[in-house]
């Protein structure tokens, strides 16, 4: 241990990468939004234990829409850890390309979910099994679109260069909210569509 | 009635309790009470002298005054975290052993009714099987040295079943039967209050566990099983009459065309000693002013003023004072 | 200010240099008028709000409990109708819970906290701004309900289905789910902030091993918010949709009345020990000030802090023992519930051993703290006793509860604050508070607290239920009810000493010198009141108590408060490695701007809208909301010269 | 606004709540019977349900008229001079008097009846 002493090295001024407590600030802010999941999950596993088996609707949520749309959150994931390892590497190029991509997969994501909400034949009020997959998944959504902002934001921002090898904290910021955005997809699509056929 | 039934000193106090599934949790009380009034004893007294013997007195500046690291610190924390273990494990052992003591009752329950918390009443049901069955309401008759199994139930939203010198509580909950059990060694009557907030007159909700001699209890069932006593003077006659319109759509009379649902079952009215879940005593004057204007002595409850006038309400008196 | 670098080696200075400081005034200054006020980010300014704002909504709940303890000094009084009653005692337990308790402790630790880290302010200033503007905004939101007779009137816990549109229809309970989602932004801004401050802008050499007991406090309920705010702000979504939208999560039939009380308890529960563990860290850190002994036991006592609250999320279920649960799950939590003393006592018992083993010098706020062991004691012991499943079926819902948490609350969090307030209040304001009036403050508070809650004990145990507003005669409780009025009244005269000493001292108190009590840490080497930019130089610290090093002879520790580092490229501070404190880069801090403010309006007035059904006036908020988000977020010019940077993230 | 009133209401009520313990005299009256056991009856038999009586704390009923200076009213329902004998007969069979009037006969013995009557005239 150095014992903190400074001893006249020259230190980066401002936002950092993984240095920057804006960094810090999203870990703190994904740790909460993965608590209020944690909860929401919580609420339906507690729901369905309570009510048994009979009460989510026949048949099992289908895979057909769902299963293939998470595969597409998942690729968007990669797509924008693909072009932030550009930025890192200096090439904004592929940080743009990786970006655009992330955004459309992210709008597809949206539109099939939009498909699959409309072929529900229950709806937020018609039951607590309706009012906690609209509520959950509407959750989720809320966070996409919100995660979709700020990947456009930082797009914009990339083309106009305000980013280069060394300055791209807000590149990692929302990369990272981005992953967990996708991750935590995983444990309400676990939740909604595999469940059911592993346990019911 | 020769002498007054026994009542606990302290109508609600739980210090000293009368059946086997309180008693083990009172000696709980006692025993945990002792231990936790050493421990604040003792920390007192600690601090106390602590803060009287090591004073520094007379300082008026503290800035010149010295600072130093007296060994010997940590014993208190390895002594007092060790006792302080040693207490709770004991505390557990018995805590878990009292659990288990409470938990169901030694025999098979005499008697099974069916509690069911409403704003702000109580509605009893004794389930005796096809003509066996009938519905009171505040008050709880039991059988003296038996136990006896009660399912709660909530009918708007959650209130809590409690009585102190018999069991502690257990909530009545919407949409869920909840399970307690509770005997009484001698006769008696213990009173009880809900004891989960429930709206405006959570504080007039009171019940009460008459504990009677077996034969006392069955004498009771009998009358409790017959149907409306039918009204034989012109004025009761009358007043049966008034009931119908006025009082028929919200409560039920056996055996006559009453047959509500919302308020109290009222076949045997005048056999119970309160009103209004031990809002009032069982008087005829109490009853007039309650059936005249209820919001006046318990403001909020479900049951409207009903503004009856004079000679109707003296008619519907007399009828109600048939209903033994 | 000069162009933009992108790494420069911060120059060192020594203190006493000519000119030191009169740049800096200048970087961190407030600007004058209105406008210089609402945009002010400085920590100070905002903790000094925060504790004042926390004040009046004590002083608020605290004329509501007693209004109630009129009500019931008899039986069968009727100065209060049920309604009202019901209304008073829930905004006294949101009030007290949610508008003073956390947000004291808020007030105290922005107030604190950069200067007991050495550092120039909070890591996210415009952060601590909004979570302050949301609390007040929050506040004013719950109260307005009250004032016009539709606050919330089921209670703080606000059970289902009482609290659901079929039996509670009014707006009641819709202004009391939104005024907490509300709030609930702003404890879950301010947490982030401390979390981040404690990792990230500790001075040079304060290595997690030697920060002060106060600042592993607010750490830990700051880490305790995060995990456990979500789950209330959830709950009264969810509750508010039930109501508005017709969903089917709490109500009786398609929904669970009890995962209300899971949800809420889930909160509930760790939410408790936020708002007594950093009161417990100013008591272990005020106390071995006046007993001139470092504390005993800092590693046991900074680690039972975490672990009460690691343990406080497992013990939920204890506020649910009467709902009918299995065996099972009663002994389960039963133990967890009971294991959970054992962090309270390594406190209870460092403290006691400091006391011991040091030479206490009494002052005021040396008897607010060393009352406060004892009042810790009594809360603890009938927390412990509750703990027991069979025992809480009797004593649940009694004015045992009621006495257990407010010996919890007023015990563990009022008697620390007030304290803290003697023993800070020089550094806060330059003036010492009065020393004879404050002991009459203290005794009167302490005996009018106990003659007012220890009798409780006993209305408990006599089977006196808690919210009811009234009570028949012969339960035996009448003579009781009426010596805790009288204690309250007496209780309540402290409180009023409290407030004439601090009007009168404010004025006339005796001017305080940088470090009046000879304390250990570091806000006390800079001046009082600190001046906008905390210290001229940033200090580098070698030990938990530097300023206490010469005095303890410790040679092999070196802190150095005189010389070290002068960043006034603008506004900076230094930030450091989260667990050695090594430095590692230099921290550009944003300039004050009215964006928070501006922000919370845009809140407020969504969420007004939204209780209203005002659309339009939900539209509106979400224009000034984007307004305050483009200022806020707005590129920096003086970057943007630079390719490479977008302004502060 | 009804709230910020109430801290006024609240020394109000509890300053009257205070005094009420004294007001009837004790010792026998006019009526011939004991106005405490009077006061007592009164509690007991429920006459707060339908009156609201003066040093009564649970009587609050609106059905019948407010029973304030009862001992200083000329008349009792209207058709009674306010006497202590009349006032004795009315508690106790106020049916007698008015046919089907809202009172019910209380069923009180004729000591009871004077004691119920001591008390009322205590109610200055």
């Amino acid at each position: 241990m150095s014992e903190g002493v400074y001893r006249g090295q020259p230190l980066p001024v401002g936002a950092r990468g993984k240095n920057s407590v804006g960094w810090w600030g999203m870990l703190c802010l994904i740790a909460t939004e993965a608590s209020l999941f944690a909860y929401l999950l919580f609420s339906y596993y507690y729901v369905a234990i309570q009510r048994g088996p009979s009460w989510a609707p026949q048949p099992h949520p289908s895979l057909r829409l769902s299963g293939p749309n998470t595969v597409v959150l998942l690729a968007s994931s990669v797509a924008v850890w693909w072009g932030e390892e550009g930025v890192k590497k200096g090439e904004r190029g592929r940080q743009l390309v990786g970006l655009a991509i992330a955004i459309g997969l992210g709008a597809v994501f949206l539109v099939v979910q939009g498909f699959e909400w409309r072929a529900k034949t229950f709806n937020l009020a018609s039951g607590s099994y309706g009012s906690l997959f609209f509520t959950i998944t509407g959750f989720h959504m809320a966070h996409v679109i919100a995660g979709l902002l700020i990947l456009i934001a930082v797009f914009v921002w990339s083309a106009m260069g305000y980013f280069n090898i060394r300055r791209h904290a807000p590149v990692s910021i929302s990369s990272i909210y981005w992953h967990f955005v996708d991750a935590v997809w995983l444990a309400v699509f676990f939740t909604f569509y595999v469940t059911p056929y592993l346990f019911w | 009635m020769a002498s007054a039934p026994f009542t606990p000193a302290s109508p609600m106090g739980f210090w000293q309790t009368f059946g086997p599934r309180a008693d083990p949790v009172t000696a709980l009380n006692w025993g945990f009470s002792a231990l936790s009034v050493a421990v604040v004893v003792i920390v007192t007294v600690l601090v106390v002298a602590g803060v009287v013997t090591r004073a520094q007195r007379g300082v008026t500046d503290m800035a010149g005054l010295a600072v130093s690291r007296p060994p010997g610190g940590m014993r208190w924390i390895y002594i007092g975290v060790a006792l302080t273990f040693v207490a709770l494990v004991a505390s557990l052992i018995w805590t878990v052993a009292v659990l288990a003591a409470v938990n169901s009752p030694a025999g098979r329950p005499a008697v099974t009714l069916e509690v069911t918390g409403h704003q702000w009443w109580w509605e009893v049901a004794y389930d005796g099987g096809p003509g066996e069955s009938f519905t009171t309401a505040n008050e709880i008759h039991i059988p003296a040295g038996a136990p006896v199994e009660v399912k709660l139930k909530g009918a708007d939203v959650i209130h809590s079943f409690w009585i102190p010198a018999l069991t502690g509580k257990t909530d009545t909950i919407p949409g869920r039967t909840n399970l307690a059990w509770l005997q009484a060694d001698r006769p008696g009557v213990y009173r009880g209050q809900c004891a989960e907030y429930c709206g405006e007159q959570h504080a007039h909700m009171a019940l009460y566990v008459k504990a009677d001699a077996p034969a006392d209890f069955e004498a009771w069932r009998q009358g409790q099983l017959k149907p409306g006593a039918v009204p034989a003077t012109p004025d009761a006659i009358a007043g049966q009459q008034v009931f119908f319109e006025r009082c028929g759509a919200c409560h039920t009379v056996r055996g006559t065309e009453a047959g509500g649902a919302v308020g109290p079952d009222l076949t045997h009215l005048m056999s119970r000693t309160t009103i209004a879940a031990g809002t009032l005593p069982n008087t005829v004057a109490n009853l007039s002013g309650w059936i005249e204007n209820p919001q006046a002595l318990k403001p909020g409850a479900k049951m409207p003023a009903t503004y009856v006038p004079p000679a109707q309400l003296a008619q519907l008196r007399a009828y109600l004072e048939t209903l033994r | 200010m000069s162009a933009w670098e992108d790494t420069r080696a911060p120059e060192t200075r020594r203190l006493g240099a000519p000119g030191l400081g009169r740049e800096l005034e200048e970087i961190w200054g407030e600007k004058p008028g209105l406008l210089g006020w609402i945009s002010s980010v400085d920590h100070k300014e905002i903790g000094k709000r925060y504790i004042v704002t926390a004040f009046a909504f004590l002083i608020l709940g605290g004329l509501e409990a007693f209004v109630m303890r009129l009500q019931l000094a008899g039986p069968e009084l009727r100065l209060l109708t049920p309604e009202a009653y019901d209304q008073l005692f829930t905004m006294h337990g949101v009030t007290m819970i949610f508008l003073y308790a956390a947000p004291i402790l808020s007030g105290f630790s922005n107030y604190l906290w950069p200067l007991l880290l050495g550092s120039r302010d909070m890591a996210f200033p415009r952060l601590n701004a909004l979570s302050y503007w949301i609390y007040i905004a929050a506040g004013l939101f719950l109260y307005a309900g009250f004032v016009v007779g539709r606050g919330p009137n089921d209670g703080w816990f606000n059970y289902v289905p009482y609290a659901d549109r079929a039996h509670d229809p009014g707006i009641n309970i819709d202004v009391y789910a939104l005024g907490l989602i509300l709030l609930g932004i702003s404890t879950t801004v301010g947490s982030a902030n401390f979390v981040v401050t404690f990792l990230r802008t500790r001075c040079p050499g304060m290595s997690v091993n030697r920060v002060p007991i106060l600042t592993w406090g607010t750490l830990t309920a700051s880490v305790g918010n995060l995990l456990a705010v979500p789950s209330v702000s959830l709950a009264f979504f969810l509750l508010w949709m039930d109501r508005q939208f017709g969903t089917h999560f709490f109500d009786t039939g398609q929904g669970q009345p009890l995962l209300w009380q899971h949800l809420f308890w889930m909160f509930g529960h760790p939410w408790v020990y936020a708002i007594v563990l950093p009161a417990m860290g100013m008591v272990s850190d005020g106390l071995p000030t006046f007993c001139r002994r470092p504390l005993v036991g800092y590693t046991p006592v900074a680690l039972a802090t975490v672990t009460t609250m690691a343990l406080g999320f497992g013990v939920w279920v204890h506020h649910m023992f009467a709902t009918g649960l299995p065996s099972l799950s009663l002994s389960f939590f039963s133990a967890a519930s009971i294991i959970i003393v054992i962090p309270s006592a390594v406190a209870v018992f460092a403290w006691t051993a400091t006391i011991w083993t040091g030479r206490p010098v009494i002052t005021t706020a040396f008897l607010f703290f060393a009352g406060m062991i004892v009042l810790f004691v009594i809360g603890g012991v009938s927390g412990f006793m509750t703990a027991s499943a069979p025992l809480d079926w009797q004593l649940t819902d009694t004015y045992f509860i009621v006495a257990h948490l407010h010996y919890v609350l007023i015990g563990i969090n009022v008697f620390p604050v007030v304290g803290g307030l003697y023993y800070w209040f020089p550094k806060i304001t330059g003036r010492m508070l009065d020393e004879r009036l404050g002991r009459w403050n203290f005794w009167t508070m302490f005996l009018g607290f106990n003659i007012a809650f220890l009798p409780m004990h006993l209305l408990g145990v006599l089977g006196m239920p808690r919210r009811i507003y009234t009570y028949p005669d012969g339960m035996g409780w009448s003579t009781t009810n009426l010596i805790v009025t009288l204690g309250s009244a007496l209780f309540a005269a402290g409180v009023l000493l409290l407030l004439v000493n601090v009007a009168v001292s404010l004025r006339r108190g005796a001017k305080a010198s940088d470090n009046p009590w000879a304390a250990p840490t570091l806000e006390w080497a800079t001046t009082s009141p600190p001046p906008p930019y905390n210290f001229a130089v940033i200090p580098s610290v070698a030990s938990r108590h530097p300023l206490w090093e010469a005095r303890l002879g410790e040679s092999d520790a070196r802190s150095r408060l005189d010389e070290g580092l002068l960043l006034d490229h603008g506004r900076e501070t230094i930030a450091t490695t989260p667990l050695d404190a090594e430095p590692n880069l230099i921290l550009e801090m944003p300039p004050d701007t009215p964006a928070p403010f501006l922000l919370a309006l845009g809140l407020a007035i969504i969420f007004s809208g939204a209780a209203g059904h005002w659309w339009w006036l939900v539209g509106l908020g979400a224009v000034l909301i984007i307004v305050a988000l483009l200022i806020w977020f707005w590129p920096n010019r003086t970057h943007a010269d630079e390719p490479g940077q977008a302004g502060h993230v | 606004m009804r709230r910020l009133s109430l801290p006024c209401l609240a020394c109000a009520a509890v300053l009257l709540a205070n005094c009420t313990a004294s007001r009837p005299p004790g010792g026998a009256s006019a009526a011939g019977g004991d106005p405490q056991r009077g006061r007592m009856l009164v509690s007991q038999v429920g006459c707060g349900a339908c009156h609201e009586i003066p040093g009564l704390r649970s009587a609050r009923g609106l059905v019948g008229p407010p029973l304030l200076h009862m001992g200083r009213r000329t008349t009792i329902a209207g058709v009674l001079p306010n006497t202590p004998e009349s006032m004795a007969r009315w508690v106790q069979h106020p049916q007698a008097f008015v046919a089907r009037n809202a009172m019910p006969e209380m069923g009180l013995s004729e000591a009871q009846a004077r004691d119920v009557t001591a008390y009322l005239e205590s109610l200055e």
